[in-house]
């Protein structure tokens, strides 16, 4: 959906939307909601969306990803990348840090291995995993750091080396996982150097002046940032208030500027009312079949169902928000091989809705018009949105297929208990993307593969994951995906129902906050205007 | 003049049930420097007549008729303040039971000098030494020592003291002791007696004192008055009604006690139960139990006669004192 | 004769605890070794005043409370040695009236239950149960037709009735009363003073009267035993009592009493006790009474006067008169 | 004065008869509860929503999980009186239905902790001494803990779901039930017709369950009757936090929670539930003080 | 005294054992665990967490260390929010839920004992009723409706307060109105009713019979019994309410304790759960202790010789 051309057109209506009227407010303040209190502010070890919300405004990696996700260079100038894609040599620009000590490549290399280190427990350390050595270092298999495939070649040069050719290695180095650290302040005291603004010292536009946990963070401008000319912001808020409805009323009442969601039931009356944002998520969500559990062992009983449901209802009339109807598996957003070419847009639709066929193909499976067919069981977590997706197909499957379906909601750790050890017939799913790749959502349906949780695998699209895992022909890899993902919605392991947005409210005196499709927020360049 | 002159007094309870006469139409009077007794069983409205003397009667009960002269003023028409004026200044009361009439959490020197510094208008001090000079009175020892006890760290006996030095505070006219000793053992009960015999003779009050046991009456009060179900039935001095009582009640009541100093054979009990005071019967209340009724005593309510030694509320006078002695020797 | 009832040296102690795991830290003496026989068809009357055991003494007899130490025997039999269950028969030999009419009686049951409940635990009377408690109802002056109904509609003299009718319906020997007047009129006193001589008389009834009232204990009893903190002080003969008290607590008790004559009273010199009684957790040596005693000599305080009989059927413990 | 006036009453030697007329003291409670207004108020409206609860969805054209998502979010309207939720489904059908539901929590719950309560208090306060020592400890220590937490920890091990929920208010709520029944039965212990219950030779079950527990009934009745609030209550926290019962089950507590984050766009989304609520619970109030006035045996007359 | 207080104190220890240990059995009794996600995560990496948090240790091991380092109120590390231990959440939380707490209860208190005498002294008439109806409308509601309604009108509607987070005093009122509706209820009834009983004590009679007015009798003698039981009540009370509330910290984002009741159970953060239990339960058995202690300045009766129980 979202093309390179639509944000073009995009940004240049709010460029001359900036060069037609507004103004800069005097107070350059924003106050955005973050929603939930950051786990860790450790680049190294946080996970969550939140977290790198604010780590991508405090560091700053090799790359910077922009308004249409792309990589672009930051504290590295220029790279150079090897033949076979292995190797990388990244040239730094002289940048500082937010102490004043000089950024350089020593601190990238402390800080990857850093991360992957296995006492350090990063749960993100597999992000490194592409690096040479880098899953063995972890694992403890290899004991000697200087085995791991990074090295600082002098103060400002970077060497890189990887296991595999990994086309979106540049878009990795912009994540929060492979930022650099300051190595002083970090040894200096490793388990709490984040905590404190004085010792929370990054090089990103933004720097951290303030934690009151559970409520807000105060982010100030850094002066020392290497591009602090283009920062505008002054301060920044990130309040930590987890009620959408409370965030609703802060934001109407004007003490809020940027939501960090919208409360479903009140999107209908934010869009009229002109509030609504809504940025493009790159994540499914989606429902497990369980193919060793009868009779979702049937491929044709999994095909009937997935063809007897609405899904145009459930994103217009439950998720409410602009989400995607998923008839396929990858989201939209990811570039395809030939420049310019997204992947969803060449692979296309490839589930049908059709409810006549359905029937038939329960029919076909021994069901005819759902005689005989046990009673299924959705599992969900426990959530108002879960469990309104899960009435609406319940009733869809009732209707159509005149099957009985009951629910059964788990708390959140129950609910990943239960999938985890197949103990459901349908899971309700949802997966957004690491980095934007197709692997990342292609990967998870391997045999015995972390993810998959369907019981179900088949050797030809093993293969051609390893294919597309282990070529650097980007034309290979997309072909290999492609085919791959053929074959799961063939066999329909799992069943995609939605494409994930984001929805939000921004005031629009904000102006050119950046918001990726991986979920960050990127301040560096956001002004207010007059209002 | 009587110091106080109780004229036709009604109080009633208006429960669900309906009106329940406690006090139905009772008159009498109390002299100066007297000690009068107010006997009869329970229910019988002895304690409801001296809460309306006090002003106390407790809701859902009401003063409905009748007048209360005390020292020449109408107390059912005085006002609040007035009648707060009175209380515990010239018109006191002690109550039954001494565990629970003192305030548990205030210590002795407050609530015996509260009254002293509301009344007497004393600041602290002064009401301190009077609380002293009371407890000696009483005959608590240790009086200094004790001010800042507190009640339960006090005996039962002890306590009843208390309640009568709190009594005494204010010197009053008057002094209504409701059943004071009925919650107390024997031994102790003879010591509040004496007491109160002691006190009788040095202070100028009058004693209105309550009690159903004829006992207490003999050796405390001059003049007695028996009341039952609500009604007077006979007064007169102790020695007349103890020895020639007039009323078939009084007779039957003093009867019924075994006594200590002679042996009995048999009791004489009254039989019966007193009458529900919700549906008071038309003629005599007693007419249900007495041996002696007539046709006349259920149809009538008997008038108040004076005899030579007090008055007596019976038809048996019309019959003339020969009948009546005649009916009361008969049980014997 | 053989006495119904002999009581030998009858002891309970109730411990006193504190603490989490209610350690006993002392003992409540209520009853401290006290004998006396009972014999058929009379009346014993056990006076003192609140405090003193005799209640406690009443229960600990019918092993409502567990005793601590000392014998009773029923017609020869040793009970305290007895199981709950070999307990079943002799409770219907020997019953018990209690004190607070009011509290007697289960509110939630009808009169009718409450009697017929004993007729079932004995399992007597099993065809003509309804008949049976109309008898008892009659036997003790009230209605058959009451049965249907809830003890709050009742008088306290009518409830204490009602007691009496539940103690009858197992048709025992002895009969404890514990109180059974004094929470009633004058008047009715009188009625049920009667009612249980006349039971007495005609089902040749044994009384243990326990009251704190020496006159009506000297009007219903042959024989008085007096107590004081758990001990007899005194057992005599009821007229005895009156005419040649021996203890000087006797004594006391007796002059308190206030006689309904303006003459009588008027000449009467009263001994009026001082002192505090003493704490039955943390007791003297010596007398018990020494602390109150008019009388006290030294040795009172030292040793402890043993019960003599000083004949006639009357024994004392007090220093003084032996 | 008239000769004959003065002749003796013939004299009638019958037993005692009584003269007022014949209340037991259900009766009497009755009354009671009858004369306090804000009791008779609770009674009937408790009346009206069990009424409402199980007669009221067969007179709707609706059942609770009839959707119509084109029908979303409607305003209250003649066709659906109290407007329809984000399925479409008819909101005032679902009151019905969670009043089933809420209710028959409020009721069992109270129920479990009734028969809990009971058994343990009666047998604390019967037994007495070192049982009575032990098991009351037991309670005080229980007191000490947050009871919402094992609420909670209990709801995620055993799941969401209407037994869970009975089975974890159950577990943590019979506290107060305990105690009472004990502080009952400790003081009954000693009157005296339980002692003339045992000098008869009832057997202490026999004493238990005919004579002691029948007279703690008026402060259990209060207590469970309180208690059908508290459930209520806490099965609308509990829902609020995401662990009430599960759809298509809705509670009165699932449908206000789940009608919260809409309060501004479709108030009577909230509104309907939140008053369903509001209005059992001051029922439930009134009813269980006036209860308690009415069962209180100190205020008999 | 000093022999109660020091076996007061042992008993206390020993309850507070007994609920850490129960606790820790059920929180382990509870599937899933601090680092599940819906992305699971690589072996190797599991194993460096678990190592980190010695989650493999055998249970009775852990067990041992818990309670060894709940002795030296240590009560170890987050899991969930890597670098702040319990301790830091405990110190920084239960500030903010006991300003809070106090200053509902204190509101609590101001509102409902005056509403419960005057519906004692006017019982059963117009300001009885209307006190009693307040007072039951404040138990009626449950408290996220409650607190939704007080931010819908006066933050969104009228636009008088702040609608969240905390700091200023004006952040205090909501919340702290939100969270007094409960208490101040149940005050107004508990105090009604024992001013009820308290009246009907002869020694009432008494101090009426002295010639006190009833302004004088209720200050004076009634007042002070009749707050016992609103005393008592006091301990386990505040133990709750300056525990905070989840609900209401939730809705208006306040940064106190209450919100990891619930949330460390979600989390499975293993050692706040245990930490926010023990505190909690500190809290309330000293409180009650406390209010014990209390009742012998208020009730001359009571003397100090059994733990109450």
């Amino acid at each position: 959906m979202k093309t390179r051309l639509v944000s073009l057109v995009l940004a240049l209506v709010l460029v001359i939307g900036g060069i037609a009227g507004a103004e800069r407010a005097a107070e350059q303040v924003i106050r955005f909601n973050l929603g939930t209190e950051p786990e860790t502010l450790d680049p190294a070890k946080s996970t969550g969306v939140p977290e790198a919300r604010i780590e991508l405004n405090v560091f700053e990696g090799l790359t910077r990803l922009d308004a249409d996700d792309l990589p672009q260079p930051a504290i590295a100038e220029k790279w150079e990348i090897s033949e076979d894609g292995l190797r990388y040599v990244f040239h730094l620009r002289k940048s500082s840090w937010s102490n004043g000590d000089p950024v350089t490549a020593h601190d990238f290399e402390y800080a990857w291995k850093r991360a992957l280190a296995p006492e350090t427990a990063s749960q993100y350390a597999y992000q490194l995993f592409y690096i040479k050595n880098g899953e063995a270092y972890n694992a403890g298999e290899v004991t000697d750091p200087n085995l791991v495939g990074v090295k600082a070649l002098d103060d400002y040069t970077l060497e890189v080396e990887l296991e595999a050719p990994t086309g979106y290695f540049l878009s990795l180095v912009a994540f929060p996982t492979l930022m650099p650290v300051n190595r002083k302040v970090v040894e200096a005291d490793p388990n709490g150097w984040f905590m404190k603004p004085e010792t929370y010292v990054g090089n990103g536009p933004f720097k951290v002046t303030k934690w009151v946990h559970n409520s807000y963070m105060e982010l100030e401008k850094n002066d020392l940032y290497w591009d602090a000319d283009s920062v505008i912001v002054d301060k920044l808020v990130a309040t930590l208030i987890e009620s959408e409805d409370t965030e609703l009323v802060m934001f109407e009442t004007d003490q809020l500027d940027i939501t960090h969601t919208v409360s479903r039931p009140e999107i209908p009356r934010l869009k009229k009312e002109g509030l609504l944002k809504v940025t493009p998520n790159l994540g499914t969500y989606y429902y497990i079949f369980n193919c060793k559990a009868e009779p979702l062992d049937d491929v044709r009983v999994r095909k009937a169902l997935s063809m007897a449901i609405d899904r145009q209802a459930v994103t217009e009339y439950v998720t409410r928000a602009g989400e995607i109807p998923a008839l396929a598996w990858v989201p939209p957003g990811i570039p395809d091989a030939e420049p310019g070419a997204e992947f969803r847009e060449v692979g296309g639709d490839m589930l049908e809705e059709n409810v006549e066929k359905a029937k038939a193909l329960l029919a076909e499976a021994g069901y005819p018009d759902g005689k005989g067919f046990p009673t299924l069981t959705i599992l969900y977590n426990t959530m108002e949105m879960h469990k309104a997706i899960a009435e609406v197909i319940q009733e869809f499957w009732k209707k159509n297929l005149n099957i009985d379906v009951r629910l059964n909601n788990q708390e959140w750790g129950v609910y990943l208990n239960s999938r985890d050890e197949g103990d459901f017939q349908v899971a309700r799913a949802g997966w957004v993307g690491d980095y934007i790749d197709p692997m990342t959502f292609m990967d998870m349906h391997v045999k015995d593969g972390g993810n998959n949780d369907s019981n179900w695998s088949d050797p030809e699209h093993d293969r051609l994951i390893e294919l597309a895992k282990t070529s650097n022909d980007p034309a290979v890899r997309m072909k290999a995906m492609h085919e791959a993902e053929a074959i799961i919605l063939e066999q329909l392991p799992i069943m995609p129902i939605y494409y994930y947005v984001e929805p939000f409210l921004e005031k629009d005196y904000i102006k050119d906050v950046i918001y990726s499709s991986l979920g960050f927020i990127d301040f560096k360049n956001a002004w207010v205007a007059k209002h | 003049m009587a110091l106080l002159d109780i004229r036709n007094l009604r109080t009633s309870f208006f429960t669900h049930l309906g009106e329940v006469k406690a006090v139905d139409g009772v008159s009498f009077q109390v002299g100066e420097g007297e000690a009068v007794a107010l006997v009869g069983e329970s229910g019988c409205g002895k304690s409801v007549t001296a809460l309306s003397i006090m002003g106390l009667v407790p809701p859902p009960g009401k003063i409905i008729g009748g007048e209360i002269i005390f020292a020449g003023e109408d107390l059912t028409k005085l006002s609040g303040q007035k009648m707060r004026h009175l209380r515990g200044n010239v018109l006191s009361m002690i109550f039954q039971d001494p565990m629970t009439s003192l305030n548990p959490v205030l210590n002795v020197e407050t609530q015996l000098g509260e009254g002293l510094r509301i009344h007497k208008g004393m600041d602290a001090k002064a009401a301190r030494a009077r609380v002293i000079e009371l407890l000696n009175l009483v005959g608590i020892p240790e009086a200094k020592r004790r001010l800042h006890q507190y009640p339960h760290e006090f005996s039962g006996g002890m306590r009843q003291r208390l309640m009568i030095a709190m009594a005494l505070a204010c010197s009053p006219k008057m002094l209504i002791a409701d059943e004071p000793t009925t919650a107390l053992d024997v031994t102790i009960q003879a010591q509040i007696i004496e007491l109160l015999k002691e006190l009788k003779v040095r202070l100028s009050s009058s004693i209105l004192l309550i009690t159903h046991d004829m006992g207490i009456v003999a050796g405390l009060c001059q003049r007695v008055i028996v009341m039952y179900a609500g009604r007077v039935v006979e007064t007169g001095s102790v020695e007349a009604v103890f020895d020639d009582p007039q009323h078939p009640y009084t007779w039957g009541l003093l009867r019924s006690l075994p006594r200590l100093d002679a042996r009995k054979d048999r009791l004489v009990p009254i039989p019966g139960q007193p009458p529900d005071l919700l549906a008071s019967p038309q003629g005599c209340p007693f007419a249900a139990r007495c041996r002696w009724a007539m046709r006349i005593c259920v149809q009538k309510m008997p008038v108040m006669t004076s005899t030579d030694k007090g008055t007596v509320a019976c038809w048996l006078q019309e019959l003339g004192p020969q009948a009546v002695k005649r009916a009361r020797e008969e049980v014997a | 004769m053989e006495p119904v009832l002999e009581v030998r040296d009858l002891k309970k102690y109730f411990p006193i605890t504190r603490g989490v795991w209610q350690k006993t830290r002392g003992m409540l003496k209520a009853v401290d070794g006290i004998s006396f026989d009972l014999y058929r068809g009379e009346t014993l009357g056990l006076v003192g005043e609140s405090g003193c055991g005799k209640t406690t003494a009443g229960r600990t007899i019918v092993r409502l409370y567990e005793p601590t130490g000392g014998s009773v025997r029923l017609h020869g039999q040793e009970i305290f040695s007895l199981s709950e269950r070999e307990m079943l028969p002799v409770r219907s030999q020997i019953q018990m009236i209690f004190q607070d009419p009011y509290s007697s009686l289960n509110p939630r049951m009808t009169v009718g239950d409450t009697i017929t409940e004993a007729l079932e635990i004995h399992g007597l009377a099993e065809e003509r149960r309804t008949e049976r408690v109309g008898e008892l109802l009659e036997m003790v002056g009230l209605g058959q037709e009451m049965a249907g109904r809830y003890p709050h509609e009742f008088s306290g003299g009518q409830r204490q009735r009602i007691g009496v009718a539940r103690a009858l319906a197992v048709q025992p020997k002895v009969i404890i009363c514990d109180e059974p007047v004094s929470a009633l009129d004058v008047s009715i006193q009188a009625q049920v003073i009667n009612m249980l001589e006349e039971l007495q008389e005609k089902l040749g009834l044994t009384y243990l009267f326990i009251s704190h009232d020496l006159a009506v204990v000297r009007h219903i009893s042959h024989r008085v035993a007096v107590m004081y903190l758990g001990r007899l002080v005194e057992v005599a003969p009821s007229d005895q009592i009156y005419d040649n008290p021996l203890h000087p607590y006797t004594e006391a008790l007796m002059s308190a009493i206030p006689i309904p004559d303006p003459k009588v009273e008027s000449q009467r010199r009263r001994l009026i006790l001082t002192g505090d009684v003493a704490s039955p957790i943390d007791l003297p040596p010596g007398c018990r009474f020494a602390s109150r005693c008019p009388k006290v000599e030294a040795r009172c305080h030292q040793e402890e006067p043993a019960m003599v009989d000083v004949g006639g059927g009357h024994s004392v413990a007090c220093h003084l008169v032996v | 004065m008239q000769e004959e006036l003065f002749l003796p009453l013939p004299k009638e030697d019958a037993p005692e008869r009584m003269v007022r007329p014949s209340t037991t003291y259900w009766q009497d409670a009755w009354r009671r509860l009858r004369e306090n207004r804000g009791a008779t108020v609770g009674l009937v409206v408790i009346a009206l929503i069990c009424l409402f609860a199980i007669v009221g969805p067969y007179f709707s054209p609706y059942s609770y999980s009839d959707q119509s998502l084109i029908r979303a979010n409607r305003p209250p309207s003649k066709a659906n009186w109290l407007g329809t939720d984000n399925l479409g489904r008819d909101i005032a059908t679902r009151l019905m239905y969670g009043a089933r539901i809420s209710l028959a929590i409020g009721v069992f719950a109270s129920l479990i902790n009734l028969t809990i309560g009971v058994v343990y208090g009666g047998i604390a306060g019967f037994f007495g001494g070192q049982v009575d020592n032990v098991m009351m400890r037991v309670v005080d220590i229980l007191y000490g803990i947050p009871s919402l937490l094992y609420i909670i920890l209990l709801m995620v091990v055993l799941g969401p779901g209407f037994g869970n929920i009975l089975i974890a208010i159950g577990l943590t709520e019979w506290l107060s039930m305990a105690r009472i029944v004990r502080g009952q039965i400790l003081a009954m212990r000693g009157q005296d017709f339980a002692l003339a219950a045992r000098c008869l030779g009832a057997s202490r079950w026999r004493i238990l369950f005919r004579h002691l527990i029948p007279n703690s009934v008026g402060p259990i009745i209060v207590t469970a009757t309180l208690t059908i609030p508290q459930a209520i209550f806490l099965e609308a926290f509990l829902s609020f936090i995401g662990l009430g019962v599960s759809a298509p089950m809705a509670s009165w507590g699932v449908l206000a929670s789940d009608g919260l984050a809409g309060i501004r766009s479709y108030p009577w989304q909230l509104l309907a539930p939140a008053f369903a609520i509001s209005i059992t619970m001051l029922a439930f109030n009134f009813l269980g003080d006036g209860l308690r006035d009415a069962l209180d045996p100190r205020l008999r007359s | 005294m000093g022999r109660y207080i020091v076996r007061r104190l042992l008993s206390m220890l020993l309850v507070l054992w007994v609920i850490a240990t129960v606790t820790f059995v059920l929180m382990n009794l509870v599937p899933g665990g601090p680092f599940a996600s819906e992305k699971p995560l690589p072996e190797a990496i599991k194993r460096n967490i678990e190592a980190r948090y010695r989650l493999n240790d055998p249970f009775w091991k852990r067990y041992i260390d818990y309670m060894g380092n709940i002795l030296r109120w240590d009560l170890g590390p987050s899991f969930k929010y890597e670098g702040r231990t319990v301790n830091d959440i405990i110190n920084s939380g239960f500030p903010v839920s006991a300003v809070l707490g106090v200053t509902s209860v204190a509101l609590a208190l101001l509102l409902g004992i005056p509403a419960g005498i005057l519906a004692a002294l006017k019982q059963n008439k117009w300001p009885d009723t209307l006190a009693m109806l307040a007072a039951t409308i404040g138990v009626s509601v449950p408290s996220f409706i409650m607190a939704t309604f007080l931010m819908y009108i006066f933050a969104y509607k009228l636009r008088w307060l702040p609608a969240a987070l905390w700091g200023r005093p004006s952040q205090v009122i909501l919340p702290a109105l939100a969270l007094a509706g409960f208490p101040a209820a149940f005050f107004a009834r508990l105090t009604r009713a024992s001013m009820l009983e308290v009246l009907g004590e002869d020694f009432i009679r008494t101090a009426y019979a002295k010639g006190l007015s009833t302004p004088a009798v209720i200050a004076r003698h009634a007042l002070k019994c009749a707050l016992i039981p609103v005393f008592s009540y006091l301990g386990p009370l505040l133990a709750q309410i300056m525990t905070g509330s989840f609900v209401i910290e939730k809705i208006f984002a306040i940064p106190g304790l209450g919100q990891h009741y619930v949330t460390s159970i979600y989390n499975r953060d293993y050692t706040v759960i245990l930490g926010v239990t023990v505190f909690y339960s500190i809290l309330l058995v000293t409180l009650n202790f406390l209010v014990d202690l209390g009742y012998v300045l208020l009730d001359p009766r009571i003397k100090l010789a059994e733990p109450s129980s």
